[in-house]
C-alpha cells in the first residue's frame, strides 16, 4: 500500500479569479476552458497521472459545481480508482461550527484528515491557474536526494521580470537561503511555479503552528515558507525548464491560447508520452466547407467552420458561418459566430452568440488610439445582436444580451 | 426505457467479408469510419442512449481489435458491476473458431440470453451505420402488440451482400404480410437492417427449433417462415440517415455522404452522443499554406497541405504542397510533400512518402492496407 | 438520454444525529454501521439502484469526511457511471456570498443547479436514517398514474402509535386531504417514511416560493407539504407494507441491528433481488474457533471468534476472544473483545477495545433497579481498561480511556 | 514500486489438469480457494499491491470463468485508461485454441510485451497460494544486479506436478550455481514457485532464441541452460506461507493449513488486503442449534448445523442436525436436515439432500463436482 498512495497532490483551486472577470463569474478558474480541447485544470491533473500521483484533492468553495461536474468520477484522467482518485474538497461543518477557508494554508489545514487517510510520506500543492507539463516524480526524487523538508519548482525568469514573482535565492547546492515575495531589487531570477513539494510530517507541523498564530493570512507564500525558512528546515529550488505560464489574466489567457498555434513556443501537446487527458465533448468530427479558409488555427471536433478562421482557436461545437471572420481570438465550446460576423482579437466564451454583421474587438493597426486597445471578451452565453458591436477590451457578462 | 427490460445482442462479425482488406485483422464491428469511430460505436451508443444496460456482443476469433476497441466499456458507461457489455466469442465449443450463422451463434449463447434478467432481446448487426431511438422501437413494439419487430429502410438494395430481407407487402397497422430474400430490383425497396426485437422467451423458442433442424438461416427461418404464424412487424427508420455498408464501395460511398450537413444532423443529433474509445489528442492544427475545404476532419492532425472532399482520421499528417482530393485517409497517417491523393482508401498508419501520387476514381477508390509505406 | 436520467434522488443526509450521541461524534448519521455488512446509507442508495435511479445527490454538510471515503466514486453500488453517479453535496460559496442548508428544503433549493443538470421530470426526496427495502420505481409509476405533483410513501402504523408520526388523511383513491405533524388525534394511521417523489417542475416552484417567505423554517415538512396541500396541489400517499425502521435513536438503532437475527422479522438480506450493496472491506473469511459458542448471531467476515456469542450482531474484522461473553449486543467493524470480557445489551463502536475481564452494559433480568436500564454504548477506539465496567445506559465518548 | 517498470504477466492456466473436476470447466486460476477467493486473487492481489499497473493473464480456450471472475478488473482497480488487465487467450494463431507451453505463449504475445512500457516483466503462475510483496523482490533484484531473479521456497517437493526446479546450490549472495528438475528427495529442498523477474528485453531475446529453436521448456532452456551465462538469483519466500497446488489432495491439505491462525495471519496481512471479485452477500447467520468449531466461514452462510474443520464459501446452507465435518463447501452449497459429511470437498452448486451420508478420509477426500445432487 505504502508504494501506491505515498503521494497526495492537493490542487488549490483557488478563489474567484476576478481578475479572469465575466469569465470566472459562473465556473471556478480551473474549469475555465483553454487550448481548444482542454480546461485549465487538465495540466496540473495530467502532470499528476503521468507522474504517478492518483490521489488528488482539488480544494474549492467557489462555484464548485461546474468543477465537479467537469471531474466526475475522474474517468478521464484515469482517475477513477478503487482507493485515492480525485476528490473536490469544500469546506464542512464540524462540531463545533464550520469555516471557510481563510487562506491557502488553511484550506490545506482544513483537509489534514483527508490527507492523513492516505497516510502520505509526501505532498505536492499544486495550483489551478498555470499551463505547464512537468514530471513532479522527478521533482519527488529530487526532494528525497536532499533529504528536504520543502522543495519549490522554480523557472528562470528574466532579470527584468524578476521582481513581479516570488523570488528564490538558492546556494550551489539549490539549497534555498531567501525567499522575497515581488523583491524590488531581485537576489536571483529564480521564479517560484506555486508547486511545492512537502514531507508530510514538517508541512503538518507548519499548518498547525501557522493556524495557531495570530494575525497569520494563513498563506504559503506569506506565511509557511517563510517560517519554514526562519526555522532552518532544508528547503531546495528545483529548476524546471520549459514552457509555463500563468493564465490568471484575461490578457495572459489570451496568450497563452495562442500558443498552442504559434510554433516559435515549446508546448507540445502531440507529445504521446505525456498525454494532457481531458473531458472529451462526445461530438463528431469537425467540418470545414467548400468556401471556408482556414490557417494558422487550430480546430477541435464537432465544428462547423464555413467563414475564414486565422491565428485562432478555435474550441470544439463552434459554429462558425460563410463570410464570418475570427482572426487572432480564442473561440470557446458551443459558441457560434453568424454569416459576416467579424471577431478580432477576442475571447468569446461558451455557448456565446455573435449576430450577423457584429464586430467583437479590432486589429490594433486598425485603432486610431492604439493605447485603448485590449482584448475583447464576451461571457458564456451572451448573445451580440446583428450589427452591433463591442470595443476593444470590452467586456460582456455571461448571458446579457447586447 | 427500463434498462432492466431489454437485453441487447449485437453481432460484430456479419457480413466482413464484403470488406475485403479492412476486415483482413479486424471484425465488421471494428472498422474505422467517419474521422474518428467504429462501426460498432452507433448501434452501441444508441443501445445505451436508450437506456440498455446489458449488451453481449458475438464474435468470432478475430476479436482483438474489437477488445481493444470496446475494451471495459468505459467509454459507453457499460463498465459495471450488474450487467454491463459482454464479449462473446465461440470459447466453449470445442476446437470452434467461428461461429457457423447466426441460430449457431445465438444457440451458443443461450446461458447468456438465460442469466440476463431482461425479458426482451433486440438483435442487432454493425453493418448499418444509423442513428436508432430504440426506445421508440420499444414502444412501437408495445402499442402494436407485434411478437417480433423488424428495423427496415426504403432504400435501394445495397450491392453484394446476400440475404437481405424484404418486406414486400405491409398491412397499415404495420405487419408484414409478405417478404422475400435477395431481391432484384433497381429502384427503393423497403427491407430489413437486421435490428430486430422481441421477447427472450421467443427468440429461445425459436432458435432451439430451428437449431434442433439444422436450420442455417435466420431470415428463411425464424422470420420469412413464420409471417403467419406470428405477428410480425416492420418499423420504418427511413427518416434516419442509413448507410449499408455491404462493400468496399458501398463503405466509400456512405462515408463520402456525411460530407452533406443533413446527412450529419441526422446522425449525430445531440440529444443522442454517439461516443467511443477515447485517444485524449491535440486539436487539429492548420499551419499557413493549409487549404482545406468540403472535408471532415478529427482531432490530432496537422494539416499543412491541401484536403478536399475528405475524410481525415485522427493523427493524420498532411505535409506542405501535398494533395489529398476525394479520399478517406485513416489514423495515424502520413501524407508527404507534394504527394498526391485522389479517390484513395488508407487503412491505418499508412505512410504515403514525398512526391508519390496515387489516382483511383469514385467508382473504384483505391484501397491501402493498415501499414502500407509507399 | 431522457429516459437515462428522468429521475434524480436526493438524500438528505441531515445534520448531527444528535440522539445517536457518541456513535455521529465524528461521522455523519448516514455512515453509521448497520446490520453486519452494512451502513445505514447502503439501503436507500441501493433501493435507488435496484429501482434503476442511477443519479444521487447526498447532501450533508456535517463530517461529510468518512460519508465522502464511504461513498468513494460509487463502485460497490455500480453507481461510477460517466454521467449521474453519487455526488456528495456539501454547501459552497456563490458570488454574494455562502450560506450553510437552512432547512432539508434549502438544502435542495441550493442545489437546484445540481438536479438542473440532469433535466429531471421527477424529483425523489429521501432521508438517510431509515431501513427499509423500497421500489421507488413503483412509487414513481403511481405518481405518474395520479398525474400527481407530490406523492408521498406512507406505512400503517398502530393507532396508538400514530401521533408520534407525520400523519396523513387521504380519501378512497389515497388522494391526501390532510397532513398533520404528531397529531394529538390523528385522522388516520398512515405515517409518512419521509419518501418523497415530486414532479421536478412543481418542487421547483415551491422550493422558490419557501426561500422567498419570510421566516419559514425552509422544511419539507412543517412548510413545503402544508404549502402545497393548500395550494391544492394533487398529493397521493403510495401504501408501504413491509420492514421500516427510523434508527434516529440509540434504542431504535440496538433494535434494528437485532432485526436482521430475528426470524420474525421480515427483514430479508439474502434477497437476491433486491441485494443490498456495500463498501466490502476485503477481509478474509471469519474464523470460529475450537472452543467458540455461536448462536442466534450473525458474524460477519474478518472476525476471529474464540468466546462467546448469543443474539449479537458481530461486524467484520471483530476479535472476540476465549472466554468473552457477548449477549444482545451489536460489535462494529475492528472491535476487539478480549479474554473474559462481557458485553451484554450493548453497543460497541468500531475500533472499541474492551479488555480483559471488563463489563459492559448488563442483562436486565440481573438488574437491581430494571428501571435504570439501558443499552450501553462505547464509542469508537475507546478503550475499557481491565476489570473495568460500564453501566447500562452509560455512554463513553469515541476515544475515551476507561 | 513504481508502476510503469513492471510488467505483471500470469499463467492462468499452467499446472491445471493436476486438479481433475476441479478445472474441467475452468482455469487453474479461477478454482476457488479459501472460503471467498480464486486463486489467481493471490498473485493478482499481491501484484496490485506493489504498485504493479498492467498485467496480462495468459489463458487457453476455457477462460470463460475466469473472464467472469475478473472481469473489467476493477475490484483489483485494473480497469484503466491506461494499463489494467489484459486476457490473453491465444485468439491469434489460426485454429489454435491452447498455448503449446509457456515458451510457445509468451513469444504468440510478443506484440503485448512491445506495446507495454514497462522495462521490466515478472512472470507469475496461479498455482501458489503465497503473500508476496512484489516491490521487495524488485528491490533485491536491483540490488543483487542479477539478471534474472526467481522466487523460491524451502519446502518439500510437491506431489504429482512435473517440472519443478530446484536451487542444488545456492552462493551466498544468492545466484544460483546448481539447479535441477524434478529432484526425488523426501525433505525440504530450495524450490522456485515459477514467479520470474528479469528485463523486458532479456525474457523477449531468451525466448524468441528458444522458439526458434523449437525448445519447450522454459526451466529447462531458458534458467537451467544460462546458470553458467547470466546472474541467476534465488529470491526466497519460505517465511511467507506457502501452499504449492499440485494434486486435489494439496488442494485438500493447503486449504486445511489456513485453519492455523499464523498461517491466516502471513497469507492475509492488513497492509496487503487480497482482493476478490465481491458478490454483496449479506452477514452470515447462525441460527439456535450452529454448532461450529474450528472453521473457516464467508459471508451469505446460514448454518443450523453442525461444521467442524471446515471451509465453508459464500452462500453456503447448512440445515439442522447436518453434521460437516474436515470438508471444504464451495459456493451455493446445501447440506439438508441429518446429512453427514467427511472429508468431501464440493464444488459449487452441490445439494446433499437430507440424510445423506458421505465419507472419505483426510488422505482421500471424496470430491463432488459443480452441481452435483445426491
Amino acid at each position: 500500500m505504502a508504494h501506491k498512495t505515498n503521494v497526495v497532490a492537493m490542487l488549490l483551486a483557488g478563489g474567484q479569479g476576478s481578475r479572469l472577470g465575466v469569465l470566472t463569474k459562473k465556473i471556478a478558474k480551473p474549469a475555465v476552458p483553454y487550448g481548444g480541447n482542454y480546461r485549465i485544470i487538465d495540466f496540473p491533473l495530467s502532470n499528476c497521472v503521468n507522474s504517478g500521483i492518483y490521489t488528488v484533492g482539488v480544494l474549492t468553495q467557489y462555484q464548485p459545481l461546474e468543477l465537479n461536474d467537469y471531474l466526475g468520477n475522474g474517468q478521464p484522467w484515469d482517475l477513477d480508482r478503487l482507493n485515492g482518485g480525485v476528490h473536490v474538497l469544500s469546506p464542512y461543518e464540524a462540531i463545533g461550527g464550520a469555516e471557510w477557508y481563510k487562506g491557502t494554508a488553511n484550506a490545506i489545514y482544513q483537509n489534514i484528515n483527508f490527507i492523513e487517510k492516505y497516510d502520505p510520506e509526501y505532498v505536492v500543492i499544486l495550483s489551478g491557474d498555470h499551463i505547464y507539463k512537468m514530471n513532479y516524480a522527478k521533482m519527488i526524487d529530487f526532494h528525497k536526494e536532499n533529504n528536504a523538508a520543502c522543495t519549490i519548482a522554480v523557472l528562470e525568469v528574466p532579470w527584468e521580470e524578476a521582481s513581479r514573482f516570488g523570488i528564490l535565492a538558492t546556494d550551489e547546492n539549490d539549497k534555498i537561503y531567501e525567499f522575497a515575495e515581488k523583491p524590488a531589487q531581485p537576489k536571483s531570477n529564480k521564479a517560484s511555479m506555486g508547486v511545492y513539494v512537502f514531507s508530510w510530517d514538517k508541512l503538518k507541523e507548519y499548518l498547525t503552528l501557522d493556524e495557531n498564530t495570530e494575525g497569520s493570512a494563513n498563506d504559503f507564500g506569506k506565511n509557511i515558507i517563510p517560517t519554514m525558512l526562519d526555522a532552518g528546515e532544508r528547503m531546495f529550488a528545483f529548476p524546471f525548464k520549459g514552457y509555463w505560464k500563468d493564465v490568471g489574466t484575461i490578457a495572459s489567457l489570451w496568450e497563452a491560447n495562442l500558443d498552442i498555434i504559434n510554433p516559435n513556443v515549446d508546448l507540445d501537446l502531440s507529445d504521446q508520452s505525456w498525454k494532457i487527458y481531458s473531458r472529451n465533448p462526445m461530438s463528431p468530427p469537425h467540418y470545414i466547407g467548400a468556401e471556408a479558409k482556414v490557417e494558422n488555427s487550430s480546430i477541435s471536433e464537432g465544428c462547423e467552420i464555413d467563414g475564414d478562421v486565422d491565428y485562432s482557436v478555435i474550441f470544439s461545437d463552434v459554429t462558425i458561418e460563410e463570410d464570418a471572420d475570427v482572426k487572432y481570438s480564442v473561440i470557446m465550446p458551443g459558441a457560434t459566430i453568424k454569416k459576416g460576423a467579424k471577431v478580432y482579437y477576442s475571447i468569446v466564451a461558451e455557448n456565446a452568440v455573435i449576430d450577423e454583421g457584429a464586430q467583437i474587438g479590432e486589429i490594433p493597426e486598425l485603432l486610431d488610439d492604439p493605447e485603448n486597445w485590449g482584448i475583447a471578451v464576451i461571457g458564456s452565453d451572451a448573445k451580440i445582436g446583428k450589427g452591433k458591436s463591442v470595443k476593444p477590451g470590452e467586456m460582456i457578462a455571461s448571458g446579457e444580451e447586447v | 426505457m427500463n434498462g432492466k427490460k431489454v437485453l441487447g445482442m449485437m453481432f460484430a462479425n456479419i457480413h466482413e467479408e464484403a470488406l475485403d482488406s479492412l476486415t483482413a485483422m479486424r471484425t465488421m464491428g471494428s472498422v474505422p469510419f467517419c474521422s474518428r469511430y467504429r462501426l460498432i460505436d452507433f448501434p452501441l451508443s444508441n443501445m445505451v442512449e436508450s437506456g440498455i444496460t446489458k449488451i453481449g456482443v458475438i464474435t468470432n476469433a478475430n476479436f482483438q481489435s474489437l477488445m481493444d476497441h470496446v475494451g471495459t466499456g468505459k467509454p459507453w458507461d457499460l463498465s459495471r458491476k450488474n450487467d454491463g457489455l459482454f464479449i462473446l466469442p465461440p470459447f466453449n465449443i470445442g476446437t470452434a473458431t467461428m461461429w457457423g450463422n447466426r441460430i449457431d451463434a445465438i444457440y451458443g449463447n443461450k446461458g447468456f440470453l438465460e442469466q440476463s434478467t431482461q425479458n426482451y432481446v433486440v438483435l442487432s448487426d454493425c453493418n448499418n451505420v444509423l442513428s436508432l431511438n430504440y426506445q421508440d422501437l420499444f414502444d412501437a413494439h408495445e402499442a402494436s402488440g407485434a411478437d417480433i419487430t423488424i428495423v427496415g429502410v426504403k432504400a435501394p438494395m445495397p450491392d453484394k451482400i446476400g440475404s437481405i430481407l424484404c418486406f414486400d407487402k405491409v398491412d397499415e397497422d404495420g405487419r408484414i404480410l409478405e417478404a422475400s430474400l435477395d431481391k432484384k430490383d433497381e429502384g427503393e425497396v423497403f427491407r430489413s437492417v437486421n435490428i430486430i426485437l422481441m421477447k427472450k422467451y421467443l427468440l429461445d423458442s425459436l432458435v432451439t427449433a430451428a437449431h434442433s433442424k439444422n436450420e442455417i438461416s435466420f431470415q428463411r427461418y425464424i422470420i420469412m417462415s413464420n409471417l403467419n404464424t406470428l405477428n410480425i412487424h416492420a418499423y420504418d427508420a427511413t427518416e434516419s440517415f442509413v448507410g449499408t455498408i455491404s462493400s468496399l464501395q458501398a463503405y466509400y460511398d456512405v462515408s463520402m455522404k456525411l460530407l452533406e450537413k443533413e446527412n450529419r444532423a441526422k446522425l449525430f443529433s445531440k440529444d443522442a452522443p454517439i461516443y467511443t474509445k477515447e485517444r485524449d489528442d491535440m486539436p487539429s492544427l492548420y499551419g499557413p499554406d493549409a487549404k482545406l475545404n468540403n472535408s471532415l476532419v478529427a482531432d490530432g492532425c496537422i494539416i499543412n497541405g491541401t484536403v478536399e472532399n475528405s475524410i481525415i482520421f485522427k493523427g493524420t499528417k498532411v505535409e506542405e504542397d501535398a494533395v489529398v482530393k476525394n479520399s478517406i485517409l485513416m489514423q495515424d497517417g502520413y501524407v508527404g510533400r507534394n504527394a498526391k491523393l485522389n479517390c484513395v482508401i488508407a487503412d491505418k498508419d499508412v505512410n504515403i512518402k514525398d512526391g508519390v501520387e496515387l489516382s483511383g476514381a469514385a467508382t473504384f477508390p483505391v484501397t491501402l492496407s493498415k501499414g502500407t509505406r509507399i
